[in-house]
């Protein structure tokens, strides 16, 4: 069974994947010796007739060494993991240059909004397509996450990326794609008997290609 | 000491003339234990249709679309032609989880063993409110009746996940569920009326009938579990109530609670569900610690490894439980400096939790380890909690969440903790105390072959659960060769599934060895196990009324391999060689 | 420490320091404790949702019959009062005064109840349910037509959370103090019986317990849905 | 504590107080002097002060011990953490 994660493709997916690594570690410490006392004691203690157990109820020392170690140890991974919280979901960490687009989960697909050429969104030639997410590379892109009906959860896993689309509420979530290529949009929250096919895909291009791509959807617009 | 006298006299003449009708005596008992054993054999019941449901979900997941051997007999608007319907596929996993947290594992914790254990435990010759307690289980029962029976309404059975998140459980427009979601909601509001009766029960027992001399901190650490774990139920149970309240008005007189129209707060149903939610987990491993520490102490012939902080890790674990419950939030769209906040206090649960891991390490040390049944299953139980709780340090560390929650991961996370944990205790509980129920033994060889076939399959099938989670295979979906990233992972689905199969099959041996030990186990003495619990005076199974007489306590529990004993074990109720303190001692108040 | 007489009204297990009260007393302690976590989440559910949406609440009065409610509101003040003192002369051992004002305090309780129902029906009247404003009702035309109803501000166009939030604290309110009267005729039923002495009055004392702490939610319920 | 003729807390007063403070209360409700906050604040504080003379006299917790009055209070901090908690989602 392997622990490694799978390769990742956003600016911040390094800094999520060395917390989860650096808790690997810490954690597999404590499994091991935990375990490891275990197998240890059913080995050398195991019953026998001559043998009598040894009479204590405890000792004070080795009580406050394992309750401040793992005391310690949460604090660090407290702090080590807030600051990479707040860049990526913190209240005020959306890049201002963001690209924005418009994402609006429906049982069970995705309604993207492009801001069009004038890269605002709400404006005239902003328009929408079905399953869609067009990004560029190495640009950070700003999601105005909305829902219509019911709970979804936006999930990127080559981003490290999941924010939940909650009716009623619009939630940025912003990402910063360091690869081009195409990478599968998931949705993680049961909404329903079709959440399992509640799928789109992410398109990374490089600069030149995503303003093809733009042109080519504006003229299509045009020309309905 | 005159009102004392009187009222056990009372009790203790009871005992000996028990000319109670049939129905009284077993039916309508007002018994502790009787209580119990009903209890014991629903919630069976129920852990086994759990079970069963899972069987099914795995056949989807680790076969995707094709036809179930057997799957048939099932009606078609459940799986025509035996391939299951993806609404059904939800309602399954919603069952699954509702069963086995509401009707299995908290009536076998608390129902069965809080009713049995708390009055043998503490000397007391019954509950507080006999009366109220066996209305807490013939309350149940309708609970249990009602929650089958949404299975075959109209519309198919509440598919919102056990969380029930609205809006989409508010909405039958948007869920294509509607009886079903409002039997789920109706059902576990009144087993929320039946836990809360049963709580208020054991814990006026354990505050007002201890026996002379069983002072708090001589209470068995199983009854300290049970005492937390019942203030939890109390305070944590009416939240759900009222939620699940709201949550059916939303659905049937148009009200707004959890809608978005008008003003509604859907992540209100999430607040209210954790609020309750957390501390429910906790409900759902206190006791089985305290179990396990009871059976620990006994099977390695030591006094438990630093009592004190042991109960002081429960009460920790008590508190902290309620202020956490923002970490199954976190992906939700709630306040991001809020998820800051429930990151740390969430962490900070691992501290009694270590202390009690460890404890549980520093009583076998040096132990003189007796491998009986219930000792191999509360070592299991140390394993494999420790397991999922180091995987929930995983998702408590917020970024890491980002990416974990809602895959198997946490899929894993729960079944370490709550199969691992939970219920591996709460088999090796039923075989510890067993022989007081029914006066007779489980046999141990099928109990060993249970075990070790138990501990293998089970590993099998949730251990590679955690590498699904990490490569991103979500929660709750029907079928996932749906997504092209999360076809590699078909073989490892397949696996999970066989091994789930296996495991479910060797549940067998338990079924049997439980029911037939009933009729042909070996007759078991006072005390089979050796132990220094009260339970163990009366011979067994315990008379009506309990004890002949009420016993003393003079000492913590654990009492084993005394130095200046003859025996290896000395029971509460006897004074220690050269112990001359009075009974009722002061100390520790 | 020796009572000529067991006195039930002591904690049974004097051996170990217990609560200092007899179990059903403790129980009911335990009971109400729940209960207040029960009405946590109804109570919390409305101000949580009322500080987010301030908008969607009408000015107190403007929908809810303020008087009818104060008249309620004395009511059940009253019946505590009563009920208090059925406790006092049971500890006297007044069997007289014990009967009197219970038997007070049931008559109270229910009427309390049937003014509850009698608001209720008012309200529908005028097109105010748990759903908000009913089509076409007075209450939906003054609405819509953004003006007051009864002579002060105007009335907000959505009452959904309103009405959701109103009718189920003050139902559930009233659910209690149903089961409380249904309670209270069996205890004062049985004290026609005799059945309460000096020594042994324990159902007075603990269903007063939960007589108060309903009169007790009633008092917060009446402050902050109808006043403020 | 069951010894008959014992003296009683004056049990009429408490509900005079408390007669008097609801007229209080719908005096206050409808003055237009205050701002909505401080009316809202007073209102409050006299809706607790009236709950506390029902919990402390008619339901006795002046005159209970200490382990009951922690039960009677010991939910009530749960209760604000939830409220306080979930309030704060509206505030960012
Ligand atoms: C018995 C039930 C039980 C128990 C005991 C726990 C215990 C814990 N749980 Fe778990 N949890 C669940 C049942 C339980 N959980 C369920 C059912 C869900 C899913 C709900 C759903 O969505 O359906 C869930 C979900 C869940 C989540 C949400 C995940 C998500 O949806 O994204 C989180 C996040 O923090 C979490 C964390 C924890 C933590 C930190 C503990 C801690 O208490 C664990 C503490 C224990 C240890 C840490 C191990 C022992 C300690 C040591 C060996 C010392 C060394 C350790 C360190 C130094 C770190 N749990
Ligand atoms: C204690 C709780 C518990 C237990 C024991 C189990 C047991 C099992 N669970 Fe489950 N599970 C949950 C609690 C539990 N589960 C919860 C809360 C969820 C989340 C639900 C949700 O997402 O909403 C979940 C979700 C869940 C999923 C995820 C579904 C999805 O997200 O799509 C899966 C998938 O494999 C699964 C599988 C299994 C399997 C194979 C078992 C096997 O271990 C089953 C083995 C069989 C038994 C344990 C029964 C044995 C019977 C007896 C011993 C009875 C003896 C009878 C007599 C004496 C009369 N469970
Ligand atoms: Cu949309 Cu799941
Ligand atoms: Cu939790």
């Amino acid at each position: 069974m392997d622990w490694m994660l799978p390769p990742a493709f956003s600016t911040f997916a390094p800094d999520i994947d060395r917390i989860y690594y650096v808790i690997l570690v810490l954690t597999a410490i404590a499994f091991v010796i935990v375990e490891a006392g275990l197998i240890w004691f059913v080995i050398k203690y195991r019953g026998r007739p001559d043998r009598k157990a040894y009479y204590t109820h405890g000792n004070a020392t080795a009580e406050i060494v394992w309750t401040a170690v793992p005391a310690v140890t949460v604090v660090v991974l407290g702090i080590m993991s807030g600051p990479i919280w707040n860049k990526v979901k913190g209240r005020d960490s959306v890049p201002a240059d963001a690209m924005p687009v418009g994402v609006r989960a429906q049982q069970f697909e995705w309604h993207v909004t492009y801001p069009g050429a004038d890269g605002a969104l709400g404006s005239a030639d902003d328009f929408t397509v079905r399953n869609q997410l067009h990004v560029v590379v190495n640009r950070p892109t700003v999601v105005m996450l909305t829902a219509e009906d019911v709970i979804h959860s936006f999930f990127v896993p080559a981003f490290r990326l999941k924010q939940d689309a909650v009716p009623g509420m619009e939630i940025r979530v912003w990402f910063e794609p360091t690869q081009t290529g195409r990478f599968e949009l998931a949705c993680a929250e049961l909404c329903g008997l079709g959440h399992y096919r509640m799928k789109a895909f992410v398109e990374v291009h490089t600069q030149e290609d995503y303003q093809r791509w733009l042109a080519e959807q504006t003229q299509a617009a045009a020309t309905q | 000491m005159a009102t004392t006298a009187a009222t056990l006299d009372q009790a203790i003449h009871h005992a000996h003339v028990d000319d109670r009708s049939f129905l009284r005596k077993y039916v309508f008992s007002t018994d502790h234990k009787i209580i119990g054993i009903q209890f014991l054999i629903m919630s069976l019941l129920f852990l086994a249709l759990g079970g069963l449901l899972a069987m099914v979900m795995r056949w989807q997941l680790g076969f995707p679309g094709q036809a179930m051997p057997g799957g048939g007999v099932l009606p078609e608007t459940m799986a025509p032609g035996g391939v299951l319907l993806p609404e059904f596929y939800i309602s399954l996993v919603t069952m699954h989880g509702t069963f086995m947290v509401f009707f299995a594992i908290m009536p076998l914790l608390v129902g069965v063993f809080a009713n049995f254990l708390i009055p043998l435990k503490i000397g007391a010759p019954d509950m507080a409110f006999p009366r109220i307690n066996m209305a807490s289980f013939w309350i149940a029962v309708p609970a249990g009746v009602l929650m089958v029976a949404g299975f075959f309404v109209e519309g198919g059975h509440a598919g919102a996940g056990w969380t029930a998140y609205a809006p989409l459980s508010a909405m039958p427009e948007m869920s294509g569920v509607s009886l079903g979601q409002q039997f789920w909601c109706v059902s576990l509001v009144i087993l929320g009326l039946s836990s809360i009766l049963g709580s208020m029960n054991y814990i006026a027992t354990i505050i007002n009938m201890r026996a002379p001399g069983m002072t708090w901190f001589r209470l068995p650490l199983s009854i300290w579990a049970l005492f937390i774990t019942s203030i939890l139920v109390l305070l944590a149970i009416p939240i759900l109530s009222g939620a699940a309240i709201m949550l059916l008005f939303d659905q049937t007189i148009g009200t707004h609670f959890f809608l978005p129209a008008d003003g509604g707060q859907p992540l209100l149903w999430q607040h209210l569900f954790w609020f309750f939610g957390h501390p429910e987990v906790y409900i759902l491993i206190l006791p089985a610690m305290g179990f396990v520490s009871d059976i620990i102490a006994n099977g390695s012939r030591k006094p438990i490894f630093g009592y004190h902080s042991m109960v002081f890790a429960i009460v920790g674990i008590g508190f902290l439980g309620w202020i956490v419950w923002g970490h199954h939030m976190f992906q939700s769209g709630m306040n991001p400096t809020l998820g800051m906040t429930f990151m740390i206090s969430t962490l900070f649960i691992a501290v009694p939790s270590a202390i009690k891991t460890f404890n549980w390490l520093g009583t076998m040390w040096r132990g003189n380890l007796q491998f009986h049944v219930p000792m191999l299953h509360a070592i299991a139980f140390v394993a494999m909690f420790v397991i999922g709780g180091l995987s929930g340090v995983f998702m408590a560390a917020t970024p890491v969440d980002i990416y974990i929650h809602d895959t198997y991961f946490i899929v894993a996370h729960i079944h370490y903790v709550l199969f691992g944990g939970s219920l591996f205790a709460i088999f090796g509980a039923i075989t510890f105390w067993y022989p007081k129920m029914f006066g007779r033994l489980m046999s141990p060889f099928w109990g060993k072959v249970h075990f070790a076939l138990t501990f293998v399959f089970y590993n099998l099938t949730f251990w590679p659960m955690h590498e699904l989670g990490l490569k991103g295979h979500m929660r709750r979906i029907y079928d996932p060769s749906e997504y092209e990233f999360l076809q590699p992972l078909a073989p490892t689905n397949r696996f999970i599934s066989i091994a789930a199969f296996l495991l479910f099959a060797v549940q067998l041996i338990f079924a049997l060895n439980f029911v037939l030990s009933w009729f042909f186990g070996q007759k078991a003495d006072r005390n089979p196990w050796k132990d220094t619990g009260l339970e163990w005076v009366p011979p067994s199974p315990a008379p009506h009324g309990n004890f002949d007489h009420t016993p003393t306590v003079y000492h913590m529990p654990y009492e084993f391999s005394h130095p200046h004993a003859t025996e290896d074990y000395v029971p509460q109720n006897r004074p220690l060689e050269g112990q001359t303190r009075p009974a009722a001692a002061p100390a520790g108040q | 420490m020796t009572h000529a007489h067991a006195n039930v009204m002591l904690p049974p297990a004097e051996a170990e320091a217990g609560s200092g009260v007899y179990n059903e007393k403790l129980g009911m302690w335990v009971f109400l404790a729940s209960e207040v976590m029960f009405f946590t989440a109804l109570i919390g559910s409305y101000i949580i949702l009322r500080f987010g949406n301030p908008s969607h609440w009408a000015a107190p009065g403007e929908i809810l019959n303020v008087p009818v409610t104060a008249v309620n509101t004395f009511l059940l003040i009253c019946s505590s009062v009563t009920m208090v003192k059925a406790f006092a002369a049971a500890q006297d051992g007044d069997q007289k005064w014990l009967k009197n004002w219970l038997l007070a305090t049931t008559l109270i309780g229910a009427t309390f109840v049937g003014v509850q129902v009698y608001e209720y029906l008012q309200l529908a009247h005028h097109g105010f349910l748990p759903g908000g404003y009913v089509e076409g009702s007075e209450l939906a035309e003054a609405a819509a037509a953004g003006e007051a109803f009864k002579g002060g501000p105007p009335l907000p166009a959505s009452v959904a959370l309103y009405g959701a939030t109103f009718f189920t604290m003050t139902g559930f309110h009233g659910f209690h103090v149903t089961m409380g009267v249904i309670c209270m005729s069996f205890v004062t039923f049985k004290a026609f019986r005799g059945a309460y002495s000096v020594t042994d009055h324990r159902g007075v004392e603990v269903i007063g317990l939960y007589w108060h702490f309903v009169d007790l939610v009633w008092i917060i319920l009446f402050t902050i849905v109808y006043l403020i | 504590m069951s010894d008959a003729k014992r003296h009683h807390p004056n049990y009429l007063a408490i509900w005079a107080w408390l007669f008097v403070l609801t007229l209080v209360e719908l005096g206050v409700a409808f003055l237009t002097i205050f701002s909505k906050e401080t009316l809202i604040l007073i209102l409050i504080g006299l809706a607790i002060w009236k709950a506390l003379l029902v919990a402390l006299y008619y339901m006795h917790l002046r005159f209970e011990n200490n382990r009951v009055r922690i039960m009677a209070i010991a939910p009530l901090p749960l209760a604000v953490i939830m409220v306080i908690a979930v309030i704060t989602e509206y505030v960012w």
